[in-house]
């Protein structure tokens, strides 16, 4: 058996296990203006995001308490960290575009403006080749896209 | 015995040449087989796909997280592609995936069942296969339900002015009715009878089991609320069958059986449901009967289903003209719509007797009530002989049907 | 990596070679198959079986008077009688055959459901599968039955004084309970449940889905009223179920699905039931699910149940001292009767991850909570990973599972 | 194809095609014992069975009315004719001498004493290579032994 983690690696790279187990962003925000929860009934991972909205229609923060494994923690973190700062209609342009990437393992239609947010995601991209854990990557930004819909149901990741 | 076809639209002979069975021979004699509306052969397609599964990929599936159970679910879930494809419904969460058509039926008579209110009523026809008729029986006798019967015609036709007559009302929730006749060969009026039962604040559910095997069915363009049928009949394996339903309609409606896969949440207290179609879907699915169904599913789209219905139709036509022939031979059920089923009873012998002598001549005949007891009922009939075809049958078969009921008439002198 | 069987009482390298999926290779890797709990590999034996069927001898049962016909009953049939034989059922109309084992419960539920009258208790335990879990709910919802929950000790061993307790206000009128738990691996105390039950009035339904892999039934001796299983686990096709119970209870109950096959007569007024087993099998039977289902018991009762349990003794002894000796993993269940199934959980991963990792190197594990969330929380946990094992997993594949495990938590630092 | 009907002839005898097409005592008793239905639920074959008991415990007369095949009306006459003028336990042990033959072709067990009406019995013999047909013949019989049990209850070829 080979010594390297090599063989593990393609879809656990560094920052995955990095974000996995020191989220930054892992917290209830104090006051937001919007909070949903997802849900992925197969495994029963479950996560709750909230977001503080900014001037114009952009999200000034997004904070999130997950019970999950390392991909939907990463993820969640991850995606925290991107749509900070970002208006409402990237954050949902980044959603189709990171759910074609989680899917397929690149997104060729996607939007130039997009380049610089999606490479920050692209160490997930590795989950299209396992796809019982695209929806481990992909929960997280269920329960956003539903805060920003005002949503009071539950999202899933179906 | 003459069994190579006049090729129709199709070239039967390479499609015989796709189902091992048809080779076969039966008491010493080369088997003819006409009881597909029974259940059809399966061509090695299927046979292949479902080994293959088992030889190389296969798990339980939707809550593996290795490869083979991926794989495995991926391919499963396909199968639900493909019926949704073949029915053009709007989403694929709209197709359920159950055992035969009787479950999905009876799943019908539960779920939306329940949503029907004492004083309403369901519509069955005259002509409906045990399976469309006992399940509102049953909710009848649990709920209190009324359970309405429209009446058929002499020929064998859903009689539309009794139809909305039975409507009229506006009692009736929802209509069950087959789509083609099991005995009689009779395909009704599924664009009529979604409009007027419309017309009248009823749903409409089809019974599709026979007609899927001879028609393309378009479940938006007929905008019928509910369309069920069965794998084994379609070439597909046993053990798996379909229910389409418009997706407000299934959302509304309360799962059927509990157990894995159907849940969202379970505590003791409370359960949540999965959305659908997985909330009708409990337990481990019929994973290798999807496979199988999937292959079933890509082979009758290769064929294509006007190929296929003009096969059936010359089939049908030639099987009328030949059986009418012979004296004392009367053929139950002359519908003008009608499929590949044809019901016939002999002056001098008992259905059972005309099968058993027919397959001692290695003819594959039914006889019987044909699980349809209240039609054979308004025939005066306890029985009939059916032959019934497939996209393998040639007119030679149909030929050596007739010589030999030619036979047995002659042998009971 | 070293598969080869240090062989117990069984020659496992020669089963190995009946399964032609052992050969496999995922993800470059050769396959550890340790997800057998969920569904097992099936054996040549049952993939031939099925492909002939398919090539050489189908049609639909029951109804039908020719050869082939005929012949298709028979091999259904004997599925029938080999299931009464490796349960030592009394009799074969003992056994009705189902779509999975969650039908069979959710048959139950609805069907000697029914039967209790509103006041009386179904008692589960803490630690059924959803579909024993469900059925009841919907029960209770539906019809005001209480549900009654047995807890579990912290070993994971059903409580029997708590148990009894339950029992004894005399208002449980149905016990349905696992026989072995597909999350501990705990095989119940049947006979006591039996016994206990019995003393107090209630009767008594296994849920044998895990047990009947690795253990011999012998319903007669345990006494007990029901019993009820699944065909793929046992390394059958999906699609087949089993629900065997006493005859005298079986006539009392009221059929569950209406529809073909099921009926004595049907008029519109009234319909009435065919006797046991048939009563409760509506609609065309898993016909080619009975012929896999069969020949996996012939295979399986060749192989016999002592040398299957020896063997499987073998694997979990080994599986509990290896993974044991894992700094960091945590075994959930320590029953001291328990069948091949190993819960754990490891502390610096999740269990999806887990088995993610472990499927990197060939290996299959299940994670989640595997459709037992109540039992989840009993133990403070939202998932575990779990191996389970079939005939032909060896010492070695559990030798890979434990390196593979070192390796994760290594990468987990 | 043949133009003899051999191969017809190993199921439908000429006996059998006799007594399906004229039964002799296809016809309900004036005055009766004893009478019951049978019912085969899968094919729709239905039949009545009426006795008139004799001195002793004998079947004086039998008759009945089928809605069925050849073959059941013809075992339903086979049957009255045989059964007349024996003992009630004669009757049942013919029914399971006959049962056993109408299932193998044979019956090795048979009684010596039962060979006489059996003979009388044995051109049904041929539906044991029909299994499906195996209860058309068997019908009658069960209904007979109904009447004699005095059951209420109809019976049924299963
Ligand atoms: C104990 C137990 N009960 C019930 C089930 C459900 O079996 P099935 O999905 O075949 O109905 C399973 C397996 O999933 C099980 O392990
Ligand atoms: C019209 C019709 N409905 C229902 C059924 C029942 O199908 P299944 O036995 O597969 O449930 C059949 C076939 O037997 C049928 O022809």
């Amino acid at each position: 058996m080979s010594d390297s983690f090599d063989d593990l690696r393609d879809l656990y790279q560094e920052v995955i296990l990095d974000h996995g187990r020191h989220p930054r962003h892992g917290t209830r925000l104090a006051a937001f203006d919007a909070t949903a929860k997802g849900d992925n009934p197969m495994c029963g991972d479950r996560v709750q995001v909230w977001l503080a909205y900014g001037p114009g229609e952009t999200i000034a923060q997004a904070g999130f308490e997950a019970r999950g494994c390392a991909i939907s923690v990463a993820s969640a973190d991850l995606m925290a960290e991107t749509v900070a700062g970002r208006s409402k209609t990237d954050a949902r342009a980044l959603f189709a575009a990171f759910r074609e990437m989680a899917r397929t393992g690149t997104c060729p239609a996607c939007e130039a403006s997009l380049s610089e947010p999606l490479d920050r995601l692209a160490p997930l991209s590795g989950v299209h080749e396992y796809p019982s854990r695209v929806k481990c990557a992909t929960l997280p930004w269920h329960a956003l896209i539903a805060a920003l819909d005002g949503a009071d149901k539950e999202a899933s990741s179906e | 015995m003459n069994v190579i076809a006049k090729p129709a639209a199709l070239d039967v002979a390479a499609i015989r040449a796709q189902f091992p069975i048809l080779s076969q021979t039966v008491r010493g004699k080369p088997l003819v087989f006409l009881d597909s509306a029974a259940s059809a052969q399966k061509p090695r397609a299927v046979i292949d796909a479902m080994r293959i599964a088992m030889e190389t990929q296969y798990a339980n599936v939707h809550r593996g997280l290795h490869w083979m159970s991926e794989r495995t679910t991926e391919a499963y879930e396909a199968a639900r592609d493909a019926v949704a494809a073949l029915m053009n419904a709007g989403d694929r969460s709209e197709i359920v995936l159950t055992r035969n058509v009787t479950e999905s039926l009876n799943l019908m008579a539960h779920s939306y069942g329940s949503l029907l209110k004492p004083g309403q009523a369901v519509l069955i026809s005259g002509m409906e296969h045990h399976s469309n008729i006992v399940p509102w029986q049953m909710l009848r006798d649990r709920a209190g339900i009324e359970l309405r019967v429209c009446p058929i015609t002499d020929a064998g036709e859903l009689d539309m002015d009794a139809f909305e007559t039975l409507l009229a009302d506006g009692k009736v929730g929802l209509v069950s009715i087959t789509h083609m006749s099991n005995v009689l060969g009779t395909v009704t009026p599924a664009e009529r009878i979604v409009q007027v039962a419309h017309a009248h604040g009823a749903k409409v559910l089809f019974d599709g089991a026979q007609a899927v095997v001879h028609r393309a069915i378009d479940v938006q363009a007929l905008d019928c609320d509910f369309y069920a049928w069965t794998g084994h009949k379609l070439y597909g394996p046993t053990g798996i069958g379909v229910l389409y339903g418009k997706r407000d309609l299934l959302e509304r409606m309360p799962p059927f059986l509990g157990g894995g896969d159907m849940i969202s949440s379970v505590s003791y207290e409370r359960s949540t449901w999965a959305a659908v179609p997985h909330k009708f879907e409990a337990g481990t699915p019929p994973i290798l009967e999807g496979i199988g169904l999937k292959a079933a599913i890509d082979w009758v789209q290769a064929i294509g289903y006007d190929a296929i219905a003009a096969h059936e139709r010359s089939l049908v036509d030639h099987a009328l003209a030949r059986l009418s022939a012979i004296e004392g031979v009367h053929i139950v059920g002359r519908a003008q719509d009608r499929g590949g089923v044809v019901s016939f009873s002999l002056d001098r012998a008992h259905a059972h007797d005309v099968a058993t002598l027919l397959d001692r001549q290695g003819i594959a005949v039914r006889a019987g009530h044909h699980c349809a007891e209240p039609l054979m009922g308004r025939f005066n009939l306890d029985s009939t002989a059916r032959a019934s075809f497939g996209v393998y049958t040639t007119l030679g078969e149909i030929d050596a049907l007739a010589d030999g009921l030619d036979r047995v008439r002659t042998f009971f002198k």
